[in-house]
């Protein structure tokens, strides 16, 4: 009876504590892949629930009978013996069915989910890096060839094409609630298809570990209506706005200056770095570090000053700027919209 | 518990030869997993052979010749190789001992020859995958053939001495013909990846 | 079966005829138990097997019953050793951004929880309970190749010492304990890191590719008389399966570990796909070993399990024939389904829906075991005891842990759970489930048998629901967070996700399952000094480990049984027919045929010998300097080699010489 | 005597593999950046100036991570663009056995802080004074020069060079046939 307690205790104790799942749950489908896994995923649990209960009464009938315990242990009944053959028989017989079916049924959800990518009108290459996403949108135009970092803006409704693989390590490219996962993997390319049907905003994150940081590499498909996204591709493809307050400007040059420039790109200046994320629009982005702080200044801020303190191994080094200094670097990154 | 004899044992003989000794078995059990070994290193090299169209990734073929002479030693070595384990089986010692010393000759010259085969590669391992892997496949049975061979001349030495005189030794003798059969055996296959499949790309 | 049909079947070897012709020195002949009284005999049989006393006796020991309880007490302090790896680390998850723990040292605890899991406890303590109890329960008075094995347990503790040295001097790995390359390859693994975990990997499975040839053999040629095929106990049938499946699957993580060193050491390009080479073959080469390793660990606790049920149940197992062809299509599937662990690295569809086929078709015949043992309990109300408690302990946690293999098994439904917590959550039910929870069941089964005494039963009842309630509150909630998007690995997460409250929870069910093994430790050193006297045969049970004194005496049985049924206790419950003729001045043994176990040969077992630890040094030191250096190799060949001619070099004993 | 050089071996494998294994990501200024004025020549009484800020340089020259991150950031600031893969180009080789100005850390470091004639622009202000350290650690290796055992191993790249844990042992190998 206690065993039984306890797991409903268990069950129970995490579905009250349970907070706010759904930003990053699979179980919270948002596309219709995400939606095909969590309908297998129910449907795999509610069978696999039955047969456990079924096995767990069959343990728990010996427990009603009649104690043998003075038996002779070798003095068996050839009657039951042969009854128990026959259940034994039918419970193998009703396994293998069982089995037969969900492999046929998991078959034909792939199935489903190859179908979804085949009109894709959008192609976006990913490449995985130690620890961010870099995020290109290809367009038979060059100059429309648009390259961001963490966050990846899709139309809703439509289905977008994902390029992906890594220069560095393996990765995994993961956004529970619209698809399952694929790898990034140095020398191969695979191939994601995804739709989000309605606009928001899912988290993924990496789900392969990739050394010191994999738990902050954090990535973010924002949804948005077809025109939305379109104006936020033009949007993007503009260079950075040049700044105009006088702290502002004092951040570029400091910016151009000082190390920062030597792995960073800002459309524009001078700052043509391609081994860290490009920072042209880095304002217009929600979350800093591949997902790891909210965009805010006091967040810019304390990036820049300590960012081995918040992704301690990550490549981001820590250069020495004084509090003036410092201000005038997030002054003009803020305005990087 | 109390105990009731029902067998006597006492005139079974104190060593067998092939299948009835265990060590015989040992020594299969170890050739399963060597064998294994060797079998998951040239599935290694198949994979990336077929992985890659061009395989050789342009790297100048071998030169078989010394793989060839090492091959056309290691068969030929099987006929004394057997004629010593019939020997052993009539656990005759002069023979035996003889025997064990035509082995030991003939393990060390291949072992020679082998010397030659790193440089008929034609490349080194750190240039490519390829290189790697044929200094890896014949890495693997060198290590093989250098410790086979180093346990024939010790069982060889051995047989001088006054312990060669026994049921035993002669066990082992059978033992170590056993093991050579399985050296040259791999060596085959492995021949043929290393010097004739670069040959077909 | 009479001594006379067993005589008749013998036929005289030609060796026999040719000693007569004196090629070969004449045997020397000395006492033989026939006819000896029981304590002559005891006398006699005491002084030929002892260990011989002092520190180099001990370390010379043979002792299939003294390396095994040396390797059981090693492996436990290894379980203790990774599980406070798991309390480190589920103290630094229990909230969202704790600091307790920063990335570096994490790496390093959930890689070393992870390999001193595997390497150093899980297949170690299956393999020594084998050394164990194999040759008592076929009867015989030594494992097959003593020294091997000695050597083994050697190897693998200095295996373990030199990955545990590695972890306090900053240098464990870091990797994870499968070390995908590139990962761990020579760009992104700095230092000797992922050295150590290539060299320890090969450490450990030449200690356990060692052991299980001594296994095979010991189970092929040195069965009681009497002992046909469909007479070996299901446990010797089980670990007979697993060694099998240890020697074909554990060369593929040796040639694994070992192209990893290469390519980090001598800079061959072997995953490097720029010069021809592919990160992937990392991962079929390890997974066709990964996968097994699940079976090596898991089919050993299904013999325990097949030990334990009939003695509880007071029958004989139900569907011996049905175990046995299942465990061998369990042996023979589990290399057939190594890429459901790669579902998400983009193979080609049509591939990957074979191996879903073929996972799912694994669940076959682990069905067919648990509905056999299901039918075995129905003959009447079981004996529950502390050991039948963990069985039913296993029921319930292994049958999850199997269904949501079968989820697994799934490629789209994989594509969800793979390498996040629910994946955790899996196989926790499964080797926790699967093997710890029958090891503990059997510790308290056979802990009479290795000390002499009984364990508590009040504190194993106490330990098992302590157990019971700690594992399932630690692993149940893995299911539903791993479900909610947490990926395994992470060091941190943040506390927008709202995966706080249910890590704590996690955490503190942890911190109980660990505490249940405090409360065994104290369970296990109480019995052994202060439980009750158990006697030989304690439980009533069938099998012929039974038979001896508990402890055994260093010869195991004063007479060779003979068996004339599957439970031959219960068979032959007024006397045990036993075998005489054998001497008693060596270690004299039977070698009996393979299929009928008729006698053979009487054979000598090796003499204690230092020999093994001195090559178990040599073999060690050779792989501590090859992380540094390959010419390592070179220096290492020497010492191994002239150790290695100490150890076969006879000494004059009538053991060597005859 | 065999217990005294356990007892001796032990205290130096454990400071070797702490010095080679510690992985620390942030500066460490207490022990002092080499803020001394880099000569503009190489003629000084009694040879090489004594330098003030050793300490640093050893312990980042026996470190495998930091040598690592080195060979990273010699490629992300595309050293190789004079000085090809250290074989040298427009730049000097450096992979041979000349050193200009001196091998010792502190001179490589001064090198890449604040330049020299002839080309070699100073990047004080454009890399933080770790990283120029880490830099001058893997150029150290390139040269064979750093213990084996710590020096960065091949990429996972085109082989342009043995990699440096093996120079320079593989340089008297001679090139591939």
């Amino acid at each position: 009876m206690t065993r039984v307690a306890s797991m409903a205790l268990a069950t129970a104790g995490a579905l009250l504590l349970q907070g706010c799942a759904g930003w990053q749950s699979a179980l919270d489908p948002k596309g219709p892949a995400a939606s095909e896994l969590a309908w297998l995923i129910w449907f795999f649990t509610g069978l696999s629930a039955l047969v456990w209960v079924l096995v767990m009464i069959a343990l728990v009938v010996p427990l009603m009978m009649r104690s043998r315990a003075q038996a002779e242990p070798l003095a068996i009944d050839a009657g039951a013996d042969g009854r128990k053959l026959r259940v034994v028989m039918t419970a193998v017989g009703l396994t293998a069915l069982i089995l037969v079916g969900l492999t046929l049924l998991s078959f034909f959800a792939n199935r489903t989910l190859a179908a979804i990518g085949s009109d894709a009108s959008l192609t976006i290459r990913v490449t995985g890096h130690q620890w961010w996403w870099e995020v290109r949108y290809e367009d038979a135009t060059p100059s429309r060839i648009l390259t961001t970092a963490n966050e990846i803006h899709i139309p809703a409704g439509e289905p977008v094409r994902l390029l992906l693989t890594s220069t560095d390590v393996i990765h995994s490219f993961w956004i529970p609630s619209l698809s399952g996962k694929l790898d990034l993997i140095p020398g191969h390319m695979n191939v994601l298809d995804l739709k989000a049907d309605k606009p928001g905003v899912y988290r993924g994150q990496c789900a392969e570990f990739c050394g010191a940081q994999h738990a902050n590499m954090g990535t973010f498909i924002i949804a948005e209506p077809r025109a939305k996204f379109d104006a936020w591709w033009n949007d993007q493809l503009q260079p950075a706005a040049a700044p105009t307050a006088d702290e502002a400007k004092a951040g570029e040059e400091l910016f151009l200056k000082r190390p920062c420039v030597m792995c960073h790109r800002i459309g524009g200046t001078p700052a043509g770095g391609t081994v860290a994320p490009d920072l042209t629009h880095l304002a217009s982005r929600q979350t800093l570090a591949a997902g790891t702080l909210t965009m805010s200044r006091g967040n810019l801020a304390a990036w820049i000053a300590d960012p081995q303190g918040i992704k301690p191994g990550s490549h981001m080094p820590v250069v020495e700027l004084s509090g003036d200094e410092l201000n005038a670097v997030v002054a003009y990154l803020e305005g990087l919209k | 518990m109390k105990q009731r004899p029902s067998l006597d044992l006492s005139a079974l003989p104190t060593f067998g030869h092939g299948p009835r000794s265990p060590t015989w078995w040992g020594t299969l059990g170890f050739m399963a997993l060597e064998g294994m070994g060797f079998a998951i290193a040239a599935g290694a090299y198949l994979y990336l052979a077929t992985l890659w169209p061009n395989w050789r990734l342009s790297a100048p073929q071998p030169n078989h010749w010394p793989g060839t002479i090492v091959t056309l030693l290691l068969i030929v070595s099987l006929v004394p190789n057997h004629i010593l384990h019939g020997y052993a089986k009539r656990c005759a010692i002069g023979p035996v001992r003889i025997g064990m010393v035509v082995m030991s000759l003939l393990g060390v010259a291949p072992l020679v020859v082998r010397w030659f085969e790193f440089p008929a590669l034609n490349i080194y391992w750190d240039t490519n995958a390829y290189g790697s892997m044929l200094w890896v496949l014949l890495g693997l049975h060198t290590t093989h053939l250098i410790t086979d061979v180093g346990d024939t001349i010790v069982l060889t030495v051995l047989m001088f001495t006054r312990h060669g005189y026994s049921g035993r030794r002669f066990g082992d003798v059978g033992d170590n013909v056993f093991y050579w059969d399985f050296v040259v055996l791999t060596w085959i296959p492995i021949y043929l990846l290393i010097y004739w499949m670069p040959r077909l790309g | 079966m009479s001594s006379a049909d067993l005589a008749s079947e013998r036929d005289l070897p030609p060796e026999r005829e040719a000693s007569v012709k004196g090629d070969i020195a004449p045997e020397h002949d000395g006492p033989r138990d026939t006819g000896m009284d029981d304590a002559g005999l005891h006398r006699w049989l005491t002084r030929t097997w002892r260990t011989p006393p002092g520190i180099i006796g001990a370390l010379s020991s043979v002792d299939h019953k003294v390396i095994a309880r040396r390797y059981l007490i090693t492996a436990f302090v290894f379980l203790c050793l990774g599980g406070l790896n798991a309390v480190a680390m589920r103290i630094q998850l229990s909230g969202p951004q704790r600091g307790l723990i920063g990335p570096d040292l994490y790496n390093q605890l959930f890689t070393m929880h992870g390999v001193t899991m595997m390497f150093l406890f899980a297949v170690p303590i299956v393999q020594a309970t084998g050394i164990y109890l194999v040759p008592l329960m076929v009867g015989t008075r030594n494992i097959a190749f003593p020294r091997l094995n000695a050597f083994s347990y050697w190897i693998y503790v200095s295996g373990g010492i030199f990955a545990w040295v590695s972890f306090a001097l900053n240098m464990a790995p870091d990797v994870g304990w499968f070390a995908y390359v590139p990962l761990s390859g020579p760009e992104f693994a700095p230092g000797k890191r992922a050295d150590v975990w290539a060299q320890m990997i090969t450490y450990t499975e030449v200690s356990s590719l060692a052991v299980a040839v001594a296994t095979i053999v010991t189970v092929f040629k040195q069965r009681a008389p009497g002992m046909s095929l469909d007479r070996i106990p299901l446990y010797v049938w089980a670990m007979l399966v697993t060694s099998f499946v240890v020697v074909f699957a554990m060369p593929a993580v040796m040639i694994t570990s070992t192209f990893l060193i290469l390519d980090r050491l001598v800079g061959t390009h072997i995953f490097n796909p720029a010069e021809g080479g592919d990160a992937l073959l990392f991962q079929h080469l390890f997974w066709f070993f990964g996968h097994p390793e699940v079976y090596i660990i898991f089919l050993p606790a299904t013999g325990m399990i097949s030990a334990i049920i009939p003695v509880f149940a007071r029958r004989p197992v139900f569907g011996h024939l049905g175990l046995v062809l299942s465990l061998i299509a369990v042996g023979f599937l589990s290399f057939g389904l190594w890429v459901h662990h790669m579902f998400a690295t983009g193979l080609p569809k049509l591939g990957a829906s074979f191996f879903t086929a073929s996972s799912m078709m694994i669940a076959i015949p682990n069905g067919v075991q648990i509905f056999c043992w299901l039918a075995t309990l129905w003959d009447g109300r079981p004996v529950i005891r502390t050991p039948l408690l963990f069985v039913f302990g296993f029921f319930f946690i292994f049958v999850i842990g199997g269904l949501t293999g079968v989820m697994l098994a799934s490629v789209p439904l994989d594509l969800q759970v793979h390498d996040t917590y629910f994946v955790v959550a899996h196989f926790h039910y499964v080797l926790i489930g699967g093997s710890v929870f029958p090891l503990l069941g059997a510790a308290y089964f056979w802990f009479p048998k290795i000390s002499g005494r009984m364990m508590s039963e009040r504190l194993g009842r106490w330990h098992f629901w302590l157990a019971f309630i700690g594992f399932n509150a630690a692993f149940f909630p893995m299911h539903l967070v791993g479900l909610w998007g947490m990926p395994r690995r992470v060091y941190t997460y943040p506390a927008e996700l709202g995966w706080g409250n249910i890590n704590l929870f996690i955490s503190a069910g942890a911190v109980v399952f660990f505490l249940s093994f405090v409360l065994f430790t104290f369970n296990l050193a109480h019995g052994a000094l202060k439980g009750a006297l158990a006697g030989d045969n304690p439980w009533d049970a069938g099998t012929l480990e039974w038979a001896t004194s508990s402890p055994p005496p260093s010869y195991n049985f004063a007479r060779i049984p003979i068996v004339t049924h599957g439970e031959p206790l219960w068979a032959e419950r007024e006397a045990l027919p036993v075998a005489t003729g054998l001497r008693v001045d060596v270690r004299e043994l039977l070698i009996s045929t393979v299929a009928e176990a008729h006698p053979d040969i009487r054979e000598k077992s090796a003499t204690p010998s230092i020999w093994p630890l001195l090559a178990a040094i040599a073999v060690g030191g050779t792989f501590v300097y090859s992380i540094f250096t390959p010419w390592a190799v070179a220096w290492g060949a020497a010492p191994i080699a002239i150790t290695l001619i100490g150890w076969f070099w006879p000494k004059g004993d009538p053991e060597d010489e005859e | 005597m065999r217990a005294a050089v356990a007892m001796l071996l032990f205290p130096i494998l454990v400071l070797a593999a702490c010095q080679r294994e510690e992985r620390d990501t942030r500066p460490q200024s207490a022990l002092g950046s080499g803020e001394q004025p880099t000569p503009v020549t190489t003629l000084e009484p009694g040879g090489q100036r004594a330098s003030a800020s050793d300490n640093k340089a050893a312990s980042f020259e026996a470190n495998a991570f930091h040598m690592s991150e080195g060979k990273r950031l010699f490629g992300w600031f595309n050293c190789s663009g004079c000085h090809a893969n250290g074989g040298g180009g427009m730049g000097p080789a450096l992979m041979d056995e000349k050193w200009i100005y001196g091998s010792s850390m502190e001179s490589i470091h001064a090198t890449i802080r604040d330049g020299r004639p002839n080309g070699m622009p100073r990047f004080g202000d454009k890399i933080p004074d770790d990283q120029i350290w880490e830099l001058a650690a893997f150029v150290r290796s390139l040269g064979g020069n750093a213990p084996s055992s710590a020096a960065p191993q091949r990429n996972d790249d085109m082989m342009v060079h043995p990699s440096e844990n093996r120079l320079p042992d593989a340089a008297t190998l001679g090139k591939s046939p």
